[in-house]
């Protein structure tokens, strides 16, 4: 068996060495997005945090579907692969297991990656190929110029639905979860610290991380997370859950969710009904927990959950391949060709 | 014990058929494997239902399994055969027609009965009636022969009633004068762990043998002599296997990994499941959650450095339409085998066919040319799939290889290749920063460089979007496009400057040249070397390259009265030959969901020879 | 507008009264599957409870993808189509959305509908059409002949994975319950009451049904779930969910499943440690209580829930659809073809 | 104020050109409704980049809008303009060698600042070097203008400037001699409750059209004719909302539901948009996960009785091409309109291509023969997609209906239809049960029943496996293959006995015949006129029928000298020719994702006859 890192004189392995900055990540590709949108926050939180993790740059790759937010590969200076609608996990699948060092990232869209691509996530996530999944979810087609998308809130009145949509949008963390996900979490484009954070985190945890990113789109949808993302509501309809702490949010910290049997409800701190020792902890290795915070979603009269809804290990995809190959190769050596060729059952004509 | 007469045979054609569940398959390839090693030449076809188990004893349920040996060269599983091993009354129904008059029926009694005959749509018994008069037949109760020589060993019934195939196969041997050993020695093998079932099979093997030899119902052995094949090593192979092999044989000969990115189906799974065999070879087998997932993994893969390839049939090629077109653009290699079978839809998909090739060359959006390449016979297929990989590699491109159901799950003897003197192939990676530039072409082969990821200093974008020329950058101007556009379809083109040119079987000119391409090989073989037997002006050209065309396709064409081109579709190649020749070609063509006989083929030559 | 019921002279208004037995679902195609395989039991019990459901068979449609369980509209004496792979779920939404008065069945396999159907799948869910899936789970791909699906436990040895499969398998029921299905239940081929009753719950239910059946295929997987329908081990490892009744299993039905936080866990009711009091509770109509228990599936230590996980009610998608062609018309009037043609501005030469 | 000189003119090109926020395909529009209601004959040609706004000022971000209008009958969107709105120095560059020399440009100064002049790569302002001086050139700051002219309105600036659309298209209502009413009109009702936009968008027109007026400027004005169409009641058309109407008013006359599931993609989306506005109509609307989706439960809607619809552009046809063949073996109707666009792959989604042919006609597995039908014009969609409709219904199939982006995004002015006099569309449902076989066939037309549930007494299943002649069971059986494999076939070809024969324009024989399909019309028809005039012996042939073709297409072609086959690809409809008809056809191939000029092939057409 060969390894394609015998074909290349390599610096990569020396590479971690190499100190980068943010504007090494940018490519020299015209960035073409509305201005506005908010992909641009994104990319830039993006660039800000490569240096950061340790990879030297050729060895990372973004892949992306068709939508504007796939086209973040040809803004960032490494390599990258702008598929076709749907596809970007499944080309990025096979990306990492050819080459399981690569530092692999998925962009897509709440159309590409849970319209036409839903069943190549879901499939991800149940494999724990370690690839970190970036959704862009502005709950809108925005490069096909506004339909509504598989996460748009029902009675959406877009071009192709112009007495409203019928379905219920899917919750994407749920769905992650539902398929058996090892890391979900959720940001949103309008707050570059918690974004950055998140990205860290997707990129630490071995296995596939699905990080739903709410990005606005000023021309088609514009203000669909204004809720979670303006000054005036955003600490009332936010909350941020963070490991091992309680479930505390409002401007004044003055509410949380407690548990009422197996549903989650607000309580107000402040009226003496409830303590913080009432209050759930958030626990992201909890499978459960995940699941009933992620339900939270689009009850509205609940915060929002933002952070990371579920973290734990699972072997990744890759690593399990990686062992199967050098356990075959230790019980029945390197396979020669040569050799194969002519075993089993031959036979000489003279 | 008396000497049984031993009859010299140059050739035999024997047919294994019974219920899907009465082993069939496995009795036949034994007899292939054993016959192989014998060193006849021969080839295969099995013939199976589209159900796990269809139901019992009727004739929708029968699986066949026919084997054309000799001593002289064999080329089709046999237009008819001269032995019929029928195990019940539905297997008999379904395969009289193809037993030549004459020919002798090994007919398992016990599968005779009542509801056996009624299941089969038998109204009397044609064991007992006139209707086979004009066949010798022998009548043995396999079954109750199978569970008695089973008696000692405190089987259940239905354990014993298993093992009757070999019961089948230990007469076969017997009849045909073949050794038990190598049968002997799977079974050791295989049931390595399961000793009641090795015990059993091997009993009822030589009990079957035995049957033949100390029963007065035989009259003649039968003797078929090794054939004066070339010289040189020899094994057994399947489509599928040499599929699997040609793919592994290409990727280590050109130092990189395999990755398959694949989704079951039939006739095709079997290379899926073969390479996922090879682990120690460091193949990479991903088994997708569907066919698109199956080529844009294995896009991937390729992008990153691995060879990479999809296998499917004809309905999976449907869905990996649009990802071909991405292949197309970002000029990457990649290896499509496509096994086809009955279409269209779901079709026949047990059956064999060849009618994707329009598919293969045109189906996808836009201009997406790309190599298209088929292999003539089972072996054949590992050499065809290692020269799509020379192709992909060399010409940065993906290669569509056709294959069908017929040549996948047929076998033939194969003359081992010396792995060593296999053509190169060496991918060009590119390594060096200065001047990189990710769509500009060699000069003779116009491939883009292969510039993969873990390459310092080439980090690059490509994708689906038109390209600017050199750079790749996202570019919609209308010139580059033209430019692209063309590039792209000269690129393959230029193939046509490195594989070898046709050559024609018979002589240069004359009256038929009978044009053919993919797993009609033997047939067509067969029919026009009776024809030239017979001194009539008839040659053969056989196509393995379908885009592009070999270059002197057309001089060759030109010089005879008549092209013929049998095709089992409706006439798929002969829209190219008359459309890139401009010659009144004329198609044979039948879509039964199997094979041509030799003798289709040869009538219609001799209708075209009357006609001139 | 056209009402295709116009075009036909119908006893379908007056069929209901028709009396049918089983016999009247059987169709003349002779079944095809393994003698054996568990599909015969769920073919059975689906015509044993035709009857019962009060539809005329012309207006009941099953619709399927490929695979041994996808042969199974051939065998029923409706109407019936036998689709491509994995679009049974897509092909029944245009049937449905076209004529909302069927009654329309999918029959899918864990690889028609989980694998290559995943998206169709969980579309259908969310969008909440009223059709009734019955997903065949026999852990296994049948008409290929033995290769690993998606709910093949991980580590299987089949032809396509001779080391053992490496990814971790769905869980049928979460994965509908992600992508907010109103109706999931669970149930199997060796238990023709409960398979019986639950197909008639999943015929009532106003919206997407979906049914996993864990299905034995004798042939290339047997005895998958004998844990679960064999004598020896059944009781002790099933638990069936009713709703308003604690969650009790066992032989002798001395064991309960207890929330513990929000995880569920075994308790024994005989050592005097729980009593019948602390137990859960089952609620059909609970999203997070469906969650927590779909999600005890692959925990060895717990029982295997069987029954209906949840149900609830959301406006069907045709309900919707043709309530809004309704609005439409009665706002503007029924189309005019004409009119519309001369409608705008335009102009006339003389 | 002086009258100005009013310049009589038989035809007129002119060109709106800004940024992708600027507004120009609004503004286009808006010109070419009124002069469609003053009675010009006119051709349009949108033309805007791929993101939805590419950076501001740059090249890449150039939006075009082309309009061609006459008093006499126009055929193309003109191969060049006569008059360049530029808004900014991008603009300019990326179209003035569209403008013909001598040829006017209107150019806003505000988008020639430095900025502007750098984004778009001059180094020096082109206004005030000599580079323009071959054209004429207005300078006029229009930006200010419009911000001056809605000044009492306090808007904000960035409001205010996104109105400077209104204030170029208000001079061009003056310099055409064009009324604002029915820009005025639309106005009203588009923002009937945005009062402040609305006054804003009325002030800068009207301000527009004063400048023109008042200031010296301009020292002539054009008028331009009414055509002198054929009589009758006319309204501007784009192709995409006529394939949505043509969809209707089938479904309407056959009496039954009209169902599309679609998955949006460019330049498809429109119909999806359009059809979705009529729901008063029954018609219903489904937005699917994707492609696959889209057809397959259109083709579930058919099989409960809807006429199934989907439409979708290159990389969606490509996703539907399993479906369709399962379309083809269920033999229920159903329309695919494809509006192709540039490819391969992602290709050039905003940009037009013919090049889907060969996929439409070939892209499946099996032999899957369908009809596939072409739109010519605009309008010609709403004919074009009516006709499918007839055929798919008749003959109980799937047809392709291919248009482009060309067709789709472009309008003309259409003799609107007499809806009482379209062909009858009678859908033969079946509701008989004695003797209801699912696939026995019409005798005539050989399609099957349509058998939908709800219809009592009809059970029955179909499928993707081949089925049984007469009953649709699934049959593996060899001859019943075979048959249904031709009856299939048979079916699709039978539906050249129902169509009209091709007819030529121009003399019945000559010196060159020029072959097209599609939106090549219009160009190709310029071209054969322009020759005509001179009195060359050039004739045209256009295809709407790409399979089957018209039974007298072969005896037309054998009239002339010369065929040649222009068209957007590589040579698609050429190979057909040449396979079919076996003469030596020449190709006239452009690939840049926009239409032929006329002189591209009056220039070639020369070629072929002085090549006599
Ligand atoms: C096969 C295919 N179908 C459809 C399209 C058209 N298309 C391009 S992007 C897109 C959806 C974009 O939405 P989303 O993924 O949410 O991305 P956004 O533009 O909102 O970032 C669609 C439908 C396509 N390019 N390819
Ligand atoms: C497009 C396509 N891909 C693959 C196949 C082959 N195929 C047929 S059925 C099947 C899977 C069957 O598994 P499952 O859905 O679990 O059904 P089962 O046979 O187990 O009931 C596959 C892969 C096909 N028919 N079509
Ligand atoms: S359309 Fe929306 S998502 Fe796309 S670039 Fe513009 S603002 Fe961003
Ligand atoms: S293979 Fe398995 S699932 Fe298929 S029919 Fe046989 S037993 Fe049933
Ligand atoms: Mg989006
Ligand atoms: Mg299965």
């Amino acid at each position: 068996m060969s390894n394609l890192i015998e074909n290349i004189p390599i610096q990569s392995q020396l590479g971690s060495n190499v100190k980068y900055t943010t504007k090494d990540f940018q490519s020299d590709q015209e960035v073409r997005w509305c201005p506005g949108c908010g992909d641009y926050s994104i990319l830039a939180q993006a660039q800000r945090i490569m240096p950061d993790i340790g990879i030297p740059k050729h060895q990372i790759v973004f892949v992306s579907g068709i939508g504007c937010s796939s086209r973040f590969p040809y803004y960032l200076d490494t390599y990258g692969f702008h598929g076709i609608h749907g596809r970007a996990t499944a080309i990025a699948s096979g990306v990492k297991l050819a080459q399981p060092d690569l530092s692999v990232w998925v962009v897509t869209g709440d159309g590409d990656g849970m319209s036409i691509g839903g069943n190549h996530l879901i499939h991800l996530l149940r494999r724990n190929i370690d690839v970190n999944v970036l959704l862009f979810n502005n709950q809108i087609y925005g490069l096909t110029k506004g339909q509504y998308s598989p996460t748009s809130e029902k009675g959406k009145i877009t071009k192709s639905t112009p007495y409203g949509s019928l379905d219920y949008p899917f919750n994407p963390a749920s769905l992650a979860l539902g398929a058996s996900a090892t890391f979900v979490a959720r940001t949103l484009d309008r707050d570059p610290k918690h974004l950055q954070s998140i990205l860290k985190r997707a990129h630490g945890h071995k296995g596939t991380s699905f990080v739903e990113i709410y990005q606005n789109c000023n021309v088609f949808n514009d203000g669909a997370f204004f809720q979670f993302t303006e000054k005036a509501t955003k600490d009332d309809s936010v909350i941020y859950l963070e490991h091992g702490k309680p479930l505390i949010f409002g401007k004044e910290k003055d509410k949380g969710i407690r548990l009422n049997g197996f549903s989650p409800e607000v309580v107000s701190l402040k009226e003496g009904k409830a303590s913080i020792h009432d209050l759930l902890v958030h626990n992201e290795t909890d499978t459960t927990l995940s699941f009933i915070l992620a339900d939270m979603t689009y009850h509205s009269h609940m915060p929002r959950p933002l952070g990371v809804f579920l973290s734990i290990e699972r072997p990744t995809y890759e690593n399990e391949m990686q062992r199967q190959i050098e356990f075959a190769i230790e019980k029945r050596g390197e396979g020669n060709m040569e050799k194969l060729l002519n075993s089993g059952e031959t036979w000489t004509i003279q | 014990m008396r000497e049984k007469k031993i009859k010299n045979l140059d050739e035999a054609t024997i047919r294994f058929a019974g219920d899907s569940g009465d082993g069939m398959q496995l009795a036949g390839t034994q007899f292939t494997n054993t016959t192989a090693i014998l060193g006849n030449d021969l080839s295969t076809l099995p013939d199976y239902p589209a159900e796990i188990r269809a139901p019992q004893g009727t004739t929708s349920g029968v699986s066949g399994f026919q084997i054309h040996f000799g001593s002289t060269e064999i080329n089709t599983p046999g237009d008819s055969c001269d032995m019929l091993v029928a195990m019940n009354a539905a297997a008999l129904k379904v395969n009289l027609h193809s037993l030549i008059k004459g020919g002798s029926i090994i007919a398992n009694t016990d599968g005779f009965n009542d509801k056996n005959l009624k299941l089969a749509g038998y109204s009397s018994n044609p064991l007992k009636d006139e209707s086979l008069s004009t066949y010798q037949v022998f009548e043995v109760d396999i079954t109750k022969l199978t569970i008695t020589s089973l008696q000692e060993m405190n089987l259940s019934s239905k354990l014993a009633d298993r093992s009757k195939n070999f019961f089948a196969l230990g007469m076969m041997y017997w009849l045909y004068d073949r050794p038990l050993e190598p049968t002997l020695k799977w079974l050791a093998e295989k049931f390595a762990n399961k000793s009641d079932i090795r015990e059993a099979n091997i009993r009822v093997l030589k009990a079957g043998w035995n049957y033949g030899e100390t029963t007065e119902l035989f009259k003649v052995r039968y003797a078929v002599a090794p054939a004066r094949l070339a010289p040189g090593k020899y094994r057994n192979i399947t489509g599928n296997q040499a599929t699997a092999w040609g793919l592994m044989a290409a990727a280590q000969k050109a130092k990189i990994d395999l990755f398959l990115g694949s989704y079951p189906i039939t006739p095709a799974s079997d290379i899926l499941h073969e390479l996922s065999i090879y682990k120690n070879f460091g193949v990479k087998t991903f088994q997708a959650e569907d066919e698109i997932a199956g080529i844009t993994s294995a896009i991937g893969a390729s992008f990153a450095g691995a060879l990479g390839a999809t296998t499917t049939s004809g309905p999976g090629l449907s869905l990996k339409t649009e990802a071909l077109g991405l292949a197309v653009m970002v000029e990457l290699p990649l290896i499509v085998v496509n096994v086809q079978r009955g279409g269209p839809s779901t079709g026949l998909p047990t059956k064999t066919e060849q009618a994707d090739l329009l598919q293969a060359l045109y189906g996808r959006n836009g201009e997406a040319p790309l190599p298209v390449i088929a292999a003539a016979t089972p072996s054949d297929c590992f050499h065809v799939v290692y020269e799509s990989a020379r192709i992909a590699i060399k010409y940065m491109t993906p290669v569509i290889c056709l294959t069908d159901g017929y040549l996948g799950n047929g076998s033939e003897p194969w003359l081992i290749p010396d792995y060593e003197k296999l053509p190169d192939i060496i991918p060009h990676f590119r390594t060096d920063p200065i001047g990189f530039l990710p769509y500009e072409r060699d000069e003779i082969t116009l491939a883009r460089p292969w510039a993969i990821p873990g390459t310092p200093g080439l980090e690059h974008r490509i994708g689906g979007l038109e390209k600017q020329n050199l750079t790749g950058n996202v570019n919609y101007e209308a010139a580059n496009h033209e430019l692209m556009v063309r590039l792209r379809s000269e690129k393959i083109e230029r193939i046509a400057n490195d594989i070898p040119t046709a050559e024609i079987e018979g002589d240069r000119q004359g009256d038929v040249l009978v044009v053919g391409w993919g797993s009609t090989y033997g047939a067509i073989k067969t029919a026009v070397q009776r024809h030239r037997a017979k001194g009539h002006h008839v040659s053969q050209l056989h196509l393995r390259y379908l885009n592009p065309m070999q270059k002197n396709i057309g001089a060759i064409i030109s010089r005879f009265k008549t092209i013929l081109v049998p095709e089992l579709n409706l006439g798929q190649l002969i829209k190219i030959i008359r459309a890139d020749y401009l010659v009144p070609a004329v198609g044979l063509n039948k879509v039964q969901g199997a094979p041509f006989l030799a003798e289709e083929i040869e009538v219609k030559i001799d209708e075209l020879i009357k006609g001139h």
